[in-house]
């Protein structure tokens, strides 16, 4: 599937500080659609920070990021529109029910309303679609907010520790619902502790920087 | 949604996500959202409006009935009141979105930054300055103020509340992440409300003058003017400034 | 001597002005170089002894 | 790319600077306070309160130069991103205050032989109560944030803010000002100061200025050290995590 027409996220020598100290140097990847690239390292490494960075929310202090699509010639980073993010925290009202959630994604981010139902049967969510975020439990809301993932595509995904509180039949989904984005030619990059056993990945290891004078 | 076709090649999305379409749709998407949210979790805009009444009433105790008095000082007490009232809502504008994580989704869509604070201020504008101002004719009456100056009070109202809004959404930018913000987002706004509270009751005892002397209301008169001109500075530099502080609590 | 102190009157208010602006002003320049000092130790004190005392 | 390489170069600066500042204001303020207090005459009108303008004019001339320097350096801070300035805003924060709080008290004093009453809302004084809250609302700003970093440019976009605030503020409270009392106040300054007063009150004033110097100075040193104490303190919490786990 790998032809000379898919996406491809190129980070060279990526550096980044928060609070005045150097948190990323020197990182260099090379992330091919079909090839989640799986990034692993000690707690406080960066693995986070290298995601925000990609996703734009910080500014790079070092090294070029670059996005190829196959459309576009000139090598850019990606832009808002190319890239799903979904960190740490699920972004869950408690006053909203999960349907509504989704529907106001959809409507945000200007996708089609058909799209939630989707999302909602990829994830396993339909029969939750009425419930109130307040119920939910720690791995649900963690499906819903995997969930906006189906909405809209978009060629490059950021998951941030996406495996984290679902249960076996829940990583079997996102397994599938990754491999899937991949299959059709999308880039995956993923933090994670504990392996995901997502078919033919890539790792990449952070190891904390060596502290340049970063007074 | 794409099983069936597995080797459609994935395109770089077709819509164009800043077209003033798409934009203004995520705009209305976010103020309908915020709006939801205030109403589901108990009409938040009740306890301001009680907030707001609970200060008018209390100052005729301090102050002691004398009717022609509280007519004099009616304005300015129901600005101040509605000042006070207001500053107590300002905490959680950004901070409930930048608690669970659903600031950095809305940052990844079609809303500049800007726009994200524009959107979530009329929504905040909608749940809170409304209704006060919808309360302020009833607290008039035990202020035994005088129709047509009350008119004029709701005209003040309607063009310096969007100034303050968005200088409040400022003070909240600001302070996202910092836990218990509201007192500090009324110390930080104290200052940039002073121009906004002295041109509407300027313009308020302008008017009363003008209906003393049976002169119909003058809407281009100076402290009008000035207080339209502080009301869309302090907008346009609450909008950027809130934006600006938002982009560096996100990227913190 | 008195009529220094008198300030034609106005004492009352004179020296209580410059008794006060002395007491702030000496009040700013001791919490600095407290705070100085303070810290100046702190740092070298970790940077010699590390940090774990 | 990243180093701050003029920290140390401040700080050699500063070590030689400080006390030539502090040396100065001391003589300053000696020789302005004996001119003043024992040698100036007393005013024909105000008598000898006007000896309180020695003290109130200098703060009242601090307060808003610390508040010029505050947000320059707060302006050179966000566009620049340059640190140092960051720390110098925060030094000199704590100085206006002090120097604002100093000017509204020894104004208070000045005013009650000539008004009557220790407060007038006087349109000066009033800027300088406004001033006085957003130096409080600047301070609690940069205590509220705990990253140093984040808070300067939290604290660099409330000055520039502020400082758009300023004109707007002197403009609407003497608008308000005229409007509410039409019979115009003993101008706090007299027109044309006699030089046997003005020269003190120079004096005084430079004396003051002196002091600040000496001041931030010392204080932008102390904020160094606590950046790079909390920067010892972050690498040795990740030291002890990164090895731990090999």
């Amino acid at each position: 599937m790998t032809g000379q027409g898919d996406f491809e996220l190129v980070g060279q020598g990526l550096a980044c500080a928060r609070g005045g100290r150097l948190v990323l140097d020197g990182v260099s990847f090379a992330a091919r659609a079909g090839a989640p690239l799986v990034i692993t390292g000690p707690n406080g490494v960066g693995k986070s920070t290298l995601l925000r960075v990609i996703a734009g929310f910080l500014d790079l202090a070092g090294g070029r990021l670059l996005f190829k699509a196959p459309s576009v010639q000139e090598e850019a980073p990606p832009a808002a529109k190319h890239i799903h993010y979904v960190g740490h925290l699920d972004g869950v009202k408690s006053a909203l029910c999960v349907r509504d959630h989704l529907i106001f994604w959809a409507r945000y981010m200007g996708a089609e309303p058909c799209s939630v139902d989707a999302a909602l049967d990829a994830f396993g969510l339909t029969r939750l679609a009425a419930l109130p975020g307040a119920v939910l439990s720690a791995g649900q809301k963690r499906r819903v907010a995997l969930a906006r993932l189906l909405l809209q595509e978009r060629p490059l995904w950021l998951l941030d520790e996406p495996a984290v509180s679902l249960d076996k039949a829940a990583r079997a989904i996102l397994r599938r619902v990754i491999t899937n984005h991949c299959a059709n030619g999308g880039v995956v990059l993923v933090t994670s502790h504990e392996s995901l056993e997502i078919p033919n990945a890539v790792d990449l290891t952070l190891s904390p920087p060596p502290q340049r004078p970063a007074t | 949604m794409d099983e069936q076709d597995s080797q459609r090649h994935m395109s770089v999305t077709q819509w164009d996500m800043q077209s003033p379409a798409s934009s203004w749709r995520a705009f209305l998407a976010l103020v309908r959202r915020d709006l939801r949210l205030a109403t589901a979790q108990g009409a938040g805009g009740l306890q301001v409006v009680v907030f707001f009444a609970v200060v008018v009433t209390l100052i005729p105790f301090g102050l002691g009935p004398d009717l022609p008095l509280l007519q004099a000082i009616a304005p300015g007490l129901l600005w101040v009141a509605l000042i006070l009232a207001s500053l107590l809502t300002f905490d959680r504008l950004f901070q409930a979105d930048f608690e669970d994580g659903s600031l950095d989704g809305l940052v990844c869509g079609p809303l500049s930054l800007e726009g994200i604070v524009l959107a979530k201020a009329c929504a905040h504008w909608l749940t809170n300055a409304a209704p006060l101002i919808a309360a302020t004719p009833v607290l008039a009456l035990l202020l035994n103020m005088d129709m047509g100056v009350l008119g004029f009070l709701i005209l003040t109202f309607l063009v310096g509340t969007p100034g303050l809004t968005l200088i409040g959404a400022l003070g909240a930018g600001l302070s996202v992440g910092v836990r218990r913000a509201g007192i500090l987002i009324a110390l930080l706004v104290m200052p940039l409300y002073v121009p906004v509270l002295i041109f509407a009751i300027g313009a308020i005892e302008q008017a009363r003058r003008t209906l003393d002397a049976g002169g119909g209301l003058d809407l281009l008169e100076p402290n009008a003017l000035f207080l339209t001109a502080a009301s869309l500075v302090a907008g346009l530099v609450g909008v950027i400034a809130a934006a600006a502080g938002l982009r560096l609590h996100i990227s913190g | 001597m008195g009529e220094f102190f008198h300030m034609g009157g106005y004492g009352a208010f004179v020296w209580p002005a410059y008794l006060l602006s002395a007491g702030v002003l000496a009040f700013m320049t001791a919490t600095t170089l407290r705070a100085y000092n303070r810290h100046k130790r702190l740092l070298h004190h970790m940077e010699d002894g590390g940090p774990e005392n | 790319m990243f180093a701050l390489a003029n920290p140390h170069r401040f700080l050699s600066y500063s070590r030689v600077l400080t006390p030539w500042a502090g040396g100065l204001a001391a003589v300053l303020l000696l020789v302005g306070l004996v001119w003043g207090l024992a040698f100036a005459p007393p005013d024909y009108q105000m008598g000898d309160t006007v000896r309180i303008m020695f003290v109130h004019v200098p703060s009242a001339w601090m307060a808003m130069a610390a508040y010029t320097f505050m947000a320059s350096a707060s302006l050179a801070s966000f566009i620049w991103r340059h640190s140092l300035a960051d720390i110098a805003a925060r030094a000199a924060a704590p100085l206006g205050l002090g120097f604002n709080f100093l000017a509204l008290v020894t104004g208070a004093l000045w005013g009650q032989p000539m008004w009557g009453t220790f407060w007038v809302w006087d349109a000066r004084l009033t800027s300088f109560l406004v001033l006085f809250f957003f130096y409080i609302g600047y301070i609690a700003l940069w205590e509220a944030i705990e990253d140093p970093h984040k808070a300067g440019r939290a604290a660099a976009i409330l000055a520039i803010v502020g400082f758009i605030n300023v004109p707007i503020v002197k403009f609407s409270v003497d608008w308000w000002n005229t409007l509410h009392q039409p019979a115009s106040l003993i101008k706090m300054g007299a027109p044309a100061i006699h030089w046997t007063i003005l020269t003190p009150l120079l004096i005084m004033v430079a004396a003051y200025t002196a002091l600040f110097v000496a001041l931030v100075l010392m204080r932008m040193r102390t904020e160094i050290f606590i950046r790079q104490i909390h920067r010892l303190q972050i690498s040795t919490a990740l030291d002890t995590e990164a090895p731990a786990l090999g």
